[in-house]
C-alpha cells in the first residue's frame, strides 16, 4: 500500500493545502482560493482512485484511519460538494472579511470531515467531528451574522458533549475506543447499545438538524458566507446521517432493541427507540416544510427545506431495513447534489445582485437562464419530481413506509413531499420568474467558473436520476456488508416490496411525451414575442414592474392557517432568556465574563453524568 | 304643506339668516343661505335627524355669474327632504368642504369640481381627476361649454353621402 | 430557398383552411361590458337563446379570446382601455359592434366624452342594429360574423396591422396619448 | 416589493359593468384600493341640458341599465312637482306595476349575479332565463326589453295591453313557485354560506357615514329605511307590504334581504293588479307641441326607491323648453367610491368581487 | 419496448378522443342543467383546435418551455397508464409514477405561467399548489391503505385483484371510507367546484391560464384532457375495480366525471384556505381512521 496514495495522505494534504493557501492568500486572494480549487479537486481524485482499497486500515501516529464503504461513499460526497463549491471561492474573495483564514479554514473543514468518515477509532472520530465544528463556526460569521456562529456552536457543541460522553461511558465499559469493536460489544448489552444509541444519536441529529435540533439550520445556512451554505447544507449536514448511521445500523440497534411489543394487536414493525427517530424524522419533516414556505430569504429557504430533508433520512436509517436505508442514502446523496446546487444558484443570484431577499428579486431569468436551469433541476431533484435522482429516493422510501403500514409517518413523508412543491417553487417564481425589475436591468450571467459546478452538479443529479443503478449498487453493498439485505436491481429496474421502478424507461417516455410536445408546438403558428410588462390587467395601465410582481407572502393564506401555532423557535427563545438570566446570576457569583452558553452546556453535563450513573 | 316642515323651516329661520325659501312638494323645503353659514346649517340640520346628504350638486348660473351649491339632506325618520342652497362666486369659485360633517361629500365634492370647477378647500383629493381622464378643456358641465362644438371638433362623425331616409344607403 | 418558402406558403395555406373550419365554430368573446348593450347578452347566453350552441362562450383574459364585442357607446376612457385589449388579443381576432353609439354616436352624438365613430380607431367586422339590439339580433349578428369567418371576409384585424399608422393617427388624435400615465397609473 | 397592484375590472370577469377598482395587495390582502370611474361616463347631465324636456325621455333610461324605470319615474315625478300636474291615478297604478317589475328583473340578476364572484354559474343561469321572462313581459307592455321610455310626465305613455294582468299573474306565480328553488340553490348552499355568511360586513355607523342607501341600509339599522314607506309615491301607501330588514349586515344578511324583497315586489304587483282603477292614464303636461312644452321655473328633488338604494334626480327648469340642469343621484354611489376605498381595505382578493357585488354597485349610475 | 411505446401511443390518442368528447357530452350536460341546450359533442375538439391555429403571444422561453414541459410530462404519464388490461410497460404501472409524473407537468405549467410575469398567474399557481396540498395528502392516505392492504402498488394488478369476483371486491365495497375521501380529493384534482380556488376567473381572471392564448393555450387544453383522464383513470382503477372491457370502463368513467361535473355545477367555491382546512378536518380523518382500519384491523383487504 503506497503511503501517497492513502486516507491519511489525504487528510494529511488538505491540512498542508489549508496552511499553503492560509500562506498564499496573504500574497494574492485568488491564488489562495486556488489552492483550495486543486486541493479539494486533488483530494477527490485521489478518494475516487483509492475505491479499491476499501477495509483498507492505516496509520497516522496515534490516529487509525480505516476506509470502510460508507466512509469511503460519504467522503467521496464531501469531497465532490467541496470541490463544486470552492470554484466559487474565486469570485468570493472580495466579499469576505478574512480570505486567508476562510480558505484555511474551507480545507481544514474538509479535512476534518475525511478524516472523520474515515476514522477507525472514536477518538479520532471526535477529534475531527470537532475540528469540522471549529472550522465553521468560524467561517460562519465571515458572512452576516456573529450570532447565527454562536447559536450554531451551542447545537453543535450539545452533540459533542453528548458523543464525548458516549465515547467516554462505552471506553469505561469496554476498553476500547476501535469504532467497530466497541459497537459490536455495545450491540450485546442493552443499555450499552442504548447509551450508545441516544449519544451518538444525538450528535448525528444535531449535526442533520432534525426537530428538536433543527433550529441552528436556517440561522446558520442563511447567514454564512453564501459560499460556504452550500458546504453546510450539501455537505457537513450529511455528517449526521454518518452518525446516525453509525447508531442504528453498524451498531445494529434495531436487532438490539427487537422487541415483541404489540400495538392494536399487530406487531411493531421496528423497537421504539427507533419509533422516536422516525417520529422526530416526521416532525422535522413537517416543520421544515412548513417554515420553508414561511421564510421571505431564498437561503433560509433552502436551509429549511434542508432540515425537512433530514427528516427523511432520519427516517430511512431509522426504519432499518434495506429499502429504507438505500433510500436514506440514495437521499443524502440526491439531496447533496441538489441542496448544493440550489445553494451555489443563490450564491450566483447574490453574486450579481447582492440580495437574497426574495421580495426584491424577480425575472432573472431573462438575465441569468443557465443559473435558472440549475436552480430547477435541483428543485426537481429536491421535489422528488423525476427525472431526477431525488425521485429515486423518495420512492424507496415510500415503499418502505407503506410496505411497514406506517401510516402517520407516510401522512408527514406525504405532506413534506407535496410541500416541497410549494417551498422549492417560491423561490423559482419569486427570483428567477416574474417581472425583472429595473434595478435588475443590467445584470449578466454567473461568471464562467461559476457556472462549471453548478452545470455539473446539476448533469449529476439528471446522471443519477436516470441511471439510479450506478450508485444503488454501491449502497447495495454498503447495506450487505453492514448486514442488512441488498436492493433487488435488475438493470435498469429497482424492485421494492410492492413495486417496481425503472427510471431510465421513464426518462426515455418523459423524452418523448416532451419531443411530442416540441412537434406540436413547432407545427403551429409561431407567437409574437411581446414584453414582460405587456400583460393582462384587465386593461388598466401599469408601468413600474415592481408592483406586477408577486412575490412577497406568496402563500400568505396558507401561512395563516399556522401563524399561531406553537413553534420552536419561541420555546428557544424562552429557554435563552431564562439561561440568559440563569447565567447572568451564575456570572454575578462566579465570573465577570459572559458565560451562558457554556454554563448551559456545564448544567447539561452535569445531568448527564449524574444520569450515566446512575446507569 | 307638511307641518313638520313648517316647524323646521320655522326652527331654522330662528337660528339662521334665510335668504330665501321655496317649498317645491308637500315634504320638501328648499332654503337658500348665506355661504357663510352653510357649514353650521348641515350641522345643525343634521343634528335635527336629517342624516343623509342625498347629493351634493352644483347649478350655473351663468347669467348672474353665480355657481349654487346645492346640498340635498334627507330625514330617513320623518321622510322630509331639505335643499340647503347656496351662491357663491363664479369666477373664483371656492368653497371649503362638508366632508367633516357628511363624510360622504368627499366624493361629490370631487365630482362638483371635475365638472364645474370649484375647489374645495379641506378635501385633500378633490383636486384630482375622476371621471374624465386627461381633460383638456374647461370644467365640461359649465353652461359655457359645448359639448356639441368639443365633440365635433375632437371625433370625426360619419358622413352620409345621401339623403339615406329616401335614396337608401348606398353600399 | 425559394423552394421552402414557398413549401411553406402551401402548408400555410392549406393550414388556414382547417384552421377557419375550427375558428368559425369556436369563438371565444372577451368578457368585457364595454356599454350598455352588454345586458342583453346574458340573455342571448341563456336558456332562450343559449349562444353556446354556436360555440360561443365567455372568456376572461384578452389572450385567449377570438372577438371583442363593443357593446355600444364608447366613453374616451373606455376606449383607450378597449385598444389596450384589442392589442392584446391573439389573432386571427374580431370586433363586433353593438347598436348605433358605435356607427355615429346614436344618441350621444353630441356629448363630451362619447366617441362617434369606432370605425375611425378599430377595425369592425359587424355591426349590429338597435339600441340595444335584441337577443335575436345578437344571435344574428353572431351568425353572420360566422358566416364571414368562413368565407374569409372577417379580415378587420389584418386591415388594422395594414393600415395601423392611419388607425394610431385617429386614435391619438382623440385620446391624447394612447396609456395614459397619470397619478392613478403608476 | 411588498404591494402588488391588481385590477378589478374594466375588463375583468369579477367585475359587472364596466369600472375599475385599483388594489394595492400584500399576499392577498387589500392594503388600499380606490375606484376609477368614468368609463361609462357620457356626460348624461350635460346632454340633458341640450334637449328638450320630451327629447330628455329617451336619454335617461339609458343612465342606469339594469333598471332603466327609476330613472323615468324620477324624472317624471319632477316635471309633475314643477309643472305641479296631476297624475290620473290608473297611471299610478301602472307605474308601480312597472317599477316592481323592474325591481324584480334587477333583484333577479343581481340575485342570481352572486354567481359570478362565487362561481355558482347555475344560479346565474337560472335567474337570467326568469329574468328573460320579465324583459318579455315589458316588451309586450312598452314596445321594448330594456328600455321602456314608458313612464313619461304626466303618466305612462299608453295603457296596458289587454291580458297582459294574466300573463304578469301567470309569470308571478311561476317566479314564486320557483323562489324557494333559489333559496336551495343560493341561500342555504353550504359553500354559498361559507363564503357569505360573517364576510363582508356593513355596520351600521358604516351606513350612515358613506350615506349607504336600500338593502346595504336596511340590512344594518333594523329599520323600514325605504323610501315607499317613508316618503311613498305612487300609490305605495296605499298597498301592502313588508319591509324586510336585518341588524347585521354581511353578504349573506344583504342577498336574504334581496331575496324577501323579491316576494313583496310579486306581493305588490298582484295587489295593483287588483286594485287598479280604470280610467285615463295620461294628463297633458303642456299645451301645444310636447316638443315645445315649457316647464316651469323651479328646483326640484325627488328620489324613488330603486333596488339598490336611493335614486334621485335634481331637476332645475328656469321655464324653458330644455332643462337648466339635471344633477343625478346614482344609488350607489357612496359606497361605489368612498365605501371602496374607506372599507374594501382589509379584506382578501378573494372577497373583492363579492364585496363588490353584494354592495350592489352598478358602475353606469356612477358614472353618468 | 417499442411495442410498449406503440401501445402507449394508442392509450395517448384513446384518451385524448375520449376525455375531450366526453367533455363536449359534459358541456352538454351542464348546459341542460342550467336549462340551455349546450354546444355539439365535438365542441370541446373545436376549441382546442382553433386555439392551436391562432397565434398567440409569448412572454420568453420559459413560456414557451413550460408549456411543452406541461404536456410532454403529461404523455409521458398518460402512456404508463393500465387501460382496460392494455399497459404499455407492464409492471412498471407503479402508482407513484403517475403522482410525480403528473407533478411534472404540473411544474412545467407553474413555471411556465409565472413567466409571463402576471401577478394572477403567480396567485393562481400559489392556490394551485396549495390546494394540492389539500387533497394530496388525504388521497395518498388512502392509497397506502389501497397498497398495503393489497401489497402492491402496479395499478393493473390493483384493478385485477379488485375484479377478482365482481362487485363485492371492490375497492368502493370494501373501503367505502376511503373511496368517498378519494372521490372529494378526486373532485379538489379535477379543479371541480368548490375546488375551483386557482381558476377562479372572477377573482384572479383564471389564474395560471391568464396569459396564454394560440397555441400554448390549445397544449394547454390538451394537457387538461390527459390530466383530467388519468385523475379518473385513476379513480376507476383504484375503486371501482377498472375494466376488462372497453364498455365497461367508458360507463364507469362516464359516471365518475359526470357525477364531479353535477356536483361541480350545485356548489360554489371555497377561498383558498377554506379548502385546505376542509381538507384537513374531515377528509383526512377519515382518510387516517380508514388507513388505520386496513393496517391494524385488516378490514377491506
Amino acid at each position: 500500500m503506497d503511503f501517497i496514495l492513502s486516507v491519511p495522505a489525504i487528510v494529511v494534504g488538505l491540512f498542508a493545502a489549508a496552511v499553503l493557501a492560509y500562506l498564499l492568500t496573504k500574497a494574492n486572494k485568488i491564488l489562495g482560493a486556488l489552492i483550495t480549487v486543486l486541493g479539494s479537486g486533488a483530494a477527490l481524485a485521489a478518494m475516487l482512485m483509492l475505491k479499491g482499497d476499501i477495509n483498507s486500515v492505516q496509520s497516522l501516529g496515534a490516529l487509525g484511519f480505516k476506509l470502510t464503504d460508507y466512509g469511503w461513499f460519504f467522503s467521496v460526497l464531501m469531497l465532490l460538494i467541496f470541490f463544486s463549491v470552492s470554484f466559487f471561492n474565486l469570485y468570493w474573495m472580495k466579499k469576505i472579511i478574512h480570505p486567508a483564514a476562510y480558505n484555511f479554514l474551507y480545507l481544514v473543514a474538509l479535512a476534518g470531515t475525511v478524516g472523520a468518515f474515515t476514522a477507525k477509532d472514536f477518538i479520532g472520530l471526535f477529534i475531527f467531528w470537532e475540528t469540522i465544528v471549529w472550522a465553521s463556526m468560524f467561517i460562519i460569521p465571515f458572512g452576516k451574522s456573529r450570532n447565527a456562529s454562536v447559536v450554531y456552536y451551542a447545537f453543535s457543541a450539545f452533540g459533542s458533549l453528548s458523543m464525548l460522553f458516549g465515547i467516554l461511558y462505552l471506553y469505561s465499559k469496554t476498553g476500547s475506543f476501535d469504532i467497530q469493536y466497541v459497537l459490536e460489544q455495545a450491540s450485546m448489552n442493552t443499555t450499552y447499545a442504548l447509551v450508545a444509541f441516544i449519544t451518538i444519536g444525538i450528535a448525528g441529529l444535531v449535526k442533520i438538524g432534525v426537530f428538536p435540533f433543527h433550529l441552528w439550520l436556517p440561522k446558520a445556512h442563511g447567514n454564512a458566507p453564501d459560499t460556504f451554505s452550500p458546504i453546510l447544507s450539501g455537505g457537513l449536514v450529511k455528517a449526521g446521517g454518518f452518525a446516525a448511521f453509525l447508531a442504528v445500523i453498524v451498531m445494529p440497534s434495531y436487532k438490539v432493541f427487537a422487541s415483541n411489543a404489540l400495538f392494536l394487536g399487530r406487531e411493531l414493525a421496528m423497537p421504539v427507540p427507533n419509533y422516536i427517530l422516525v417520529f422526530l424524522g416526521a416532525v422535522s419533516i413537517v416543520v421544515g416544510t412548513l417554515m420553508a414556505i414561511k421564510s421571505e430569504d431564498f437561503k433560509k429557504l433552502i436551509a429549511y427545506s434542508s432540515v425537512a430533508n433530514g427528516g427523511y433520512i432520519i427516517i430511512g436509517i431509522a426504519i432499518a431495513d434495506s429499502l429504507s436505508v438505500g433510500g436514506a442514502f440514495m437521499h443524502m446523496f440526491a439531496h447533496a447534489l441538489a441542496s448544493a446546487a440550489a445553494f451555489l444558484s443563490a450564491a450566483a443570484v447574490v453574486h450579481r445582485t447582492g440580495t437574497t431577499k426574495m421580495s426584491e428579486l424577480g425575472g432573472l431569468i431573462h438575465r441569468m437562464p443557465l443559473t435558472y436551469l440549475v436552480y430547477l433541476i435541483a428543485i426537481i431533484s429536491m421535489a422528488g419530481i423525476p427525472p431526477m435522482s431525488g425521485f429515486i429516493s423518495k420512492w424507496m422510501l415510500f415503499q418502505s413506509m407503506i410496505g411497514k403500514g406506517m401510516v402517520f409517518t407516510a401522512a408527514a413523508a406525504f405532506f413534506g413531499s407535496i410541500g416541497s412543491f410549494l417551498y422549492v417553487f417560491r423561490p423559482l417564481s419569486a427570483v428567477f420568474l416574474g417581472q425583472l425589475s429595473p434595478k435588475h436591468e443590467s445584470v449578466k450571467e454567473a461568471p464562467f467558473l461559476m457556472q462549471v459546478p453548478m452545470i455539473g452538479l446539476s448533469l449529476l443529479t439528471l446522471l443519477f436520476g436516470v441511471f439510479p443503478n450506478i450508485v444503488l449498487r454501491f449502497i447495495s453493498d454498503i447495506l450487505k456488508t453492514a448486514g442488512l439485505d441488498g436492493l433487488t436491481l435488475n438493470g435498469l429496474v429497482i424492485s421494492g416490496t410492492n413495486g417496481q421502478l425503472n427510471p431510465s424507461l421513464v426518462s426515455l417516455i418523459f423524452g418523448i411525451g416532451f419531443f411530442i410536445a416540441l412537434i406540436i408546438f413547432i407545427i403551429h403558428p409561431k407567437s409574437r414575442k411581446v414584453d414582460l410588462m405587456d400583460t393582462y390587467t384587465a386593461s388598466e395601465f401599469i408601468y413600474t414592474p415592481e408592483l406586477l410582481h408577486y412575490s412577497y407572502a406568496f402563500y400568505a393564506p396558507f401561512e395563516r392557517l399556522y401563524e399561531n401555532a406553537p413553534s420552536t423557535e419561541k420555546w428557544y427563545a424562552a429557554l435563552i432568556k431564562k439561561i440568559e438570566e440563569a447565567g447572568q446570576l451564575v456570572s454575578y457569583t462566579f465570573f465577570n465574563n459572559k458565560p451562558r452558553i457554556i454554563v448551559f452546556w456545564m448544567v447539561c453535563a452535569v445531568i448527564a453524568l449524574l444520569w450515566g450513573g446512575s446507569l | 304643506m307638511n307641518k313638520d316642515i313648517k316647524n323646521l323651516v320655522a326652527d331654522i329661520k330662528s337660528r339662521f339668516e334665510l335668504v330665501g325659501e321655496d317649498y317645491p312638494k308637500d315634504d320638501q323645503a328648499a332654503l337658500d343661505f348665506n355661504s357663510r353659514d352653510i357649514h353650521s346649517v348641515l350641522a345643525y340640520v343634521k343634528s335635527q335627524g336629517f342624516r343623509q346628504l342625498s347629493i351634493l350638486s352644483c347649478v350655473d348660473w351663468i347669467k348672474d355669474n353665480q355657481f349654487q351649491l346645492v346640498y340635498i339632506v334627507f330625514n330617513w325618520e320623518t321622510g322630509i327632504r331639505l335643499q340647503v342652497r347656496t351662491r357663491i362666486d363664479r369666477s373664483n369659485p371656492k368653497f371649503t368642504t362638508v366632508t367633516s360633517i357628511y363624510p360622504g361629500a368627499k366624493y361629490y365634492e370631487r365630482d362638483v369640481h371635475e365638472f364645474f370647477g370649484v375647489e374645495f378647500e379641506g378635501n385633500p383629493d378633490s383636486y384630482k381627476q375622476l371621471f374624465l381622464e386627461n381633460w383638456d378643456d374647461m370644467p365640461p358641465l359649465r353652461k359655457d361649454f359645448d359639448s356639441k362644438a368639443y365633440s365635433d371638433r375632437k371625433y370625426p362623425v360619419r358622413e352620409y353621402a345621401a339623403d339615406f331616409s329616401k335614396a337608401g344607403d348606398k353600399k | 430557398m425559394d423552394n421552402t418558402v414557398e413549401k411553406q406558403e402551401n402548408i400555410r395555406k392549406g393550414w388556414d383552411g382547417i384552421s377557419r373550419f375550427f375558428r368559425a365554430n369556436s369563438i371565444w368573446m372577451l368578457m368585457y361590458c364595454t356599454g350598455c348593450c352588454a345586458i342583453e347578452l346574458p340573455q342571448a347566453m341563456t336558456s332562450r337563446y343559449d349562444m353556446e350552441r354556436l360555440g360561443m362562450g365567455p372568456m376572461a383574459t384578452p389572450r385567449q379570446a377570438d372577438v371583442l364585442l363593443i357593446t355600444g357607446y364608447l366613453s374616451l376612457k373606455t376606449l383607450r382601455r378597449i385598444i389596450y385589449a384589442y392589442e392584446q388579443m391573439s389573432t386571427p381576432k374580431y370586433l363586433v359592434a353593438f347598436g348605433p353609439c358605435t356607427l355615429n354616436g346614436g344618441i350621444y352624438y353630441d356629448s363630451h366624452a362619447v366617441i362617434n365613430r369606432l370605425d375611425q380607431y378599430l377595425p369592425i367586422d359587424v355591426y349590429i342594429a338597435g339600441c340595444m339590439p335584441k337577443p335575436e339580433a345578437v344571435m344574428n349578428g353572431f351568425n353572420d360574423l360566422i358566416g364571414m369567418i368562413k368565407r374569409k371576409e372577417a379580415n378587420g384585424w389584418k386591415k388594422y396591422e395594414q393600415n395601423k399608422d392611419w388607425y394610431r393617427k385617429n386614435q391619438i388624435q382623440a385620446l391624447g396619448e394612447l396609456r395614459i400615465k397619470d397619478e392613478f397609473h403608476e | 416589493m411588498k404591494e402588488i397592484k391588481l385590477f378589478l375590472g374594466p375588463q375583468h370577469p369579477g367585475m359587472h359593468g364596466n369600472a375599475s377598482v385599483h388594489m394595492y395587495v400584500e399576499g392577498d390582502i387589500i392594503k388600499r384600493s380606490y375606484l376609477l370611474p368614468g368609463m361609462l361616463h357620457r356626460g348624461f347631465e350635460k346632454s340633458m341640458e341640450r334637449r328638450t324636456w320630451m327629447n330628455n325621455i329617451a336619454l335617461i333610461p339609458r343612465i342606469c341599465v339594469p333598471e332603466p324605470d327609476t330613472n323615468e319615474m324620477v324624472y317624471a315625478m319632477n316635471i309633475e312637482a314643477l309643472a305641479k300636474i296631476k297624475v290620473p291615478e290608473r297611471a299610478h297604478w301602472i307605474r308601480m306595476i312597472i317599477l316592481e317589475l323592474a325591481r324584480l328583473s334587477a333583484h333577479l340578476m343581481a340575485f342570481g349575479g352572486i354567481g359570478g364572484p362565487t362561481g355558482l354559474y347555475t344560479a346565474m343561469y337560472w335567474a337570467q332565463a326568469d329574468r328573460d321572462r320579465i324583459l318579455t313581459i315589458f316588451e309586450e307592455i312598452t314596445g321594448h326589453r330594456v328600455y321602456h321610455m314608458y313612464i313619461v310626465a304626466g303618466g305612462v305613455r299608453k295603457d296596458l295591453p289587454k291580458g297582459i294582468e294574466n300573463k304578469i299573474l301567470d309569470f308571478l306565480n311561476d317566479l314564486e313557485s320557483r323562489l324557494p328553488e333559489y333559496e336551495d340553490l343560493v341561500l342555504n348552499n353550504p359553500t354559498v354560506r361559507a363564503r357569505t355568511v360573517d364576510n363582508i360586513l356593513l355596520p351600521a355607523e358604516v351606513v350612515w357615514e358613506l350615506g349607504v342607501t336600500g338593502i346595504g341600509m336596511r340590512s344594518a339599522t333594523g329599520q323600514e329605511y325605504d323610501i315607499r314607506k317613508v316618503a311613498p309615491y305612487a300609490r305605495y301607501e296605499k298597498v301592502d307590504f313588508k319591509v324586510p330588514t336585518a341588524t347585521y349586515s354581511d353578504a349573506q344578511t344583504r342577498m336574504t334581504l334581496k331575496y324577501q324583497e323579491m316576494y313583496q315586489s310579486i306581493n305588490i304587483i298582484k295587489q295593483a293588479i287588483d286594485m287598479m282603477p280604470g280610467g285615463k292614464v295620461r294628463a297633458k303636461v303642456a299645451d301645444g307641441s310636447a316638443l315645445r312644452w315649457r316647464v316651469p321655473a323651479g328646483q326640484v328633488y325627488s328620489a324613488v326607491e330603486a333596488s339598490r338604494g336611493e335614486y334621485g334626480y335634481y331637476t332645475v327648469s328656469d321655464g324653458n323648453t330644455m332643462p337648466y340642469r339635471v344633477a343625478v343621484r346614482g344609488a350607489s354611489f357612496p359606497q361605489g367610491l368612498l365605501g371602496v376605498e374607506k372599507y374594501m381595505p382589509g379584506h382578501r382578493i378573494d372577497d373583492a368581487p363579492l364585496w363588490f357585488d353584494t354592495m350592489g354597485i352598478c358602475s353606469p349610475e356612477i358614472d353618468r | 419496448m417499442i411495442t410498449g411505446i406503440l401501445t402507449g401511443f394508442g392509450i395517448l390518442l384513446f384518451a385524448f378522443v375520449w376525455q375531450t368528447s366526453l367533455d363536449g357530452i359534459n358541456r352538454k350536460i351542464v348546459g341542460r342543467f342550467q336549462k340551455r341546450i349546450g354546444p355539439k359533442w365535438y365542441q370541446q375538439f373545436r376549441d382546442i383546435f382553433k386555439a392551436l391555429s391562432k397565434t398567440g403571444v409569448t412572454h420568453g422561453w420559459v413560456f414557451d418551455f413550460g408549456v411543452m414541459m406541461a404536456l410532454g410530462g403529461i404523455m409521458a404519464t398518460v402512456m404508463f397508464l393500465p387501460v382496460v388490461g392494455y399497459s404499455a410497460f407492464p409492471g412498471m404501472d407503479n402508482f407513484f409514477i403517475f403522482v410525480y409524473l403528473l407533478a411534472v407537468g404540473m411544474l412545467g405549467m407553474a413555471m411556465s405561467s409565472v413567466g409571463s410575469g402576471n401577478p394572477l398567474a403567480g396567485i393562481g399557481v400559489m392556490r394551485a399548489l396549495t390546494q394540492m396540498v389539500g387533497y394530496e395528502v388525504p388521497f395518498m392516505i388512502v392509497i397506502l391503505g389501497i397498497i398495503f392492504g393489497h401489497n402492491t402498488s402496479s395499478l393493473s394488478e390493483l384493478a385485477a385483484i379488485q375484479q377478482a369476483s365482481g362487485i363485492m371486491t371492490w375497492n368502493l365495497v370494501k373501503m367505502p371510507i376511503g373511496t368517498v375521501v378519494a372521490y372529494i380529493s378526486l373532485l379538489g384534482m379535477l379543479g371541480k367546484k368548490p375546488f375551483e380556488t386557482f381558476i377562479a376567473p372572477a377573482e384572479i381572471a383564471s389564474g395560471p391560464m391568464v396569459e396564454y392564448g394560440g397555441k400554448q393555450l390549445g397544449m394547454l387544453m390538451i394537457m387538461h384532457e390527459f390530466a383530467t383522464f388519468i385523475e379518473v383513470t385513476l379513480f376507476v382503477t383504484l375503486f371501482l375495480g377498472g375494466a376488462t372491457t372497453l364498455f365497461g370502463f367508458i360507463a364507469k368513467y362516464f359516471v365518475v366525471y359526470i357525477l364531479a361535473s353535477l356536483i361541480s355545477n350545485a356548489l360554489a367555491r371555497f377561498k383558498i384556505d377554506q379548502v385546505i382546512k376542509f381538507y384537513y378536518k374531515v377528509p383526512i380523518t377519515l382518510a387516517i381512521v380508514q388507513a388505520l382500519m386496513v393496517v391494524f384491523l385488516g378490514w377491506g383487504v
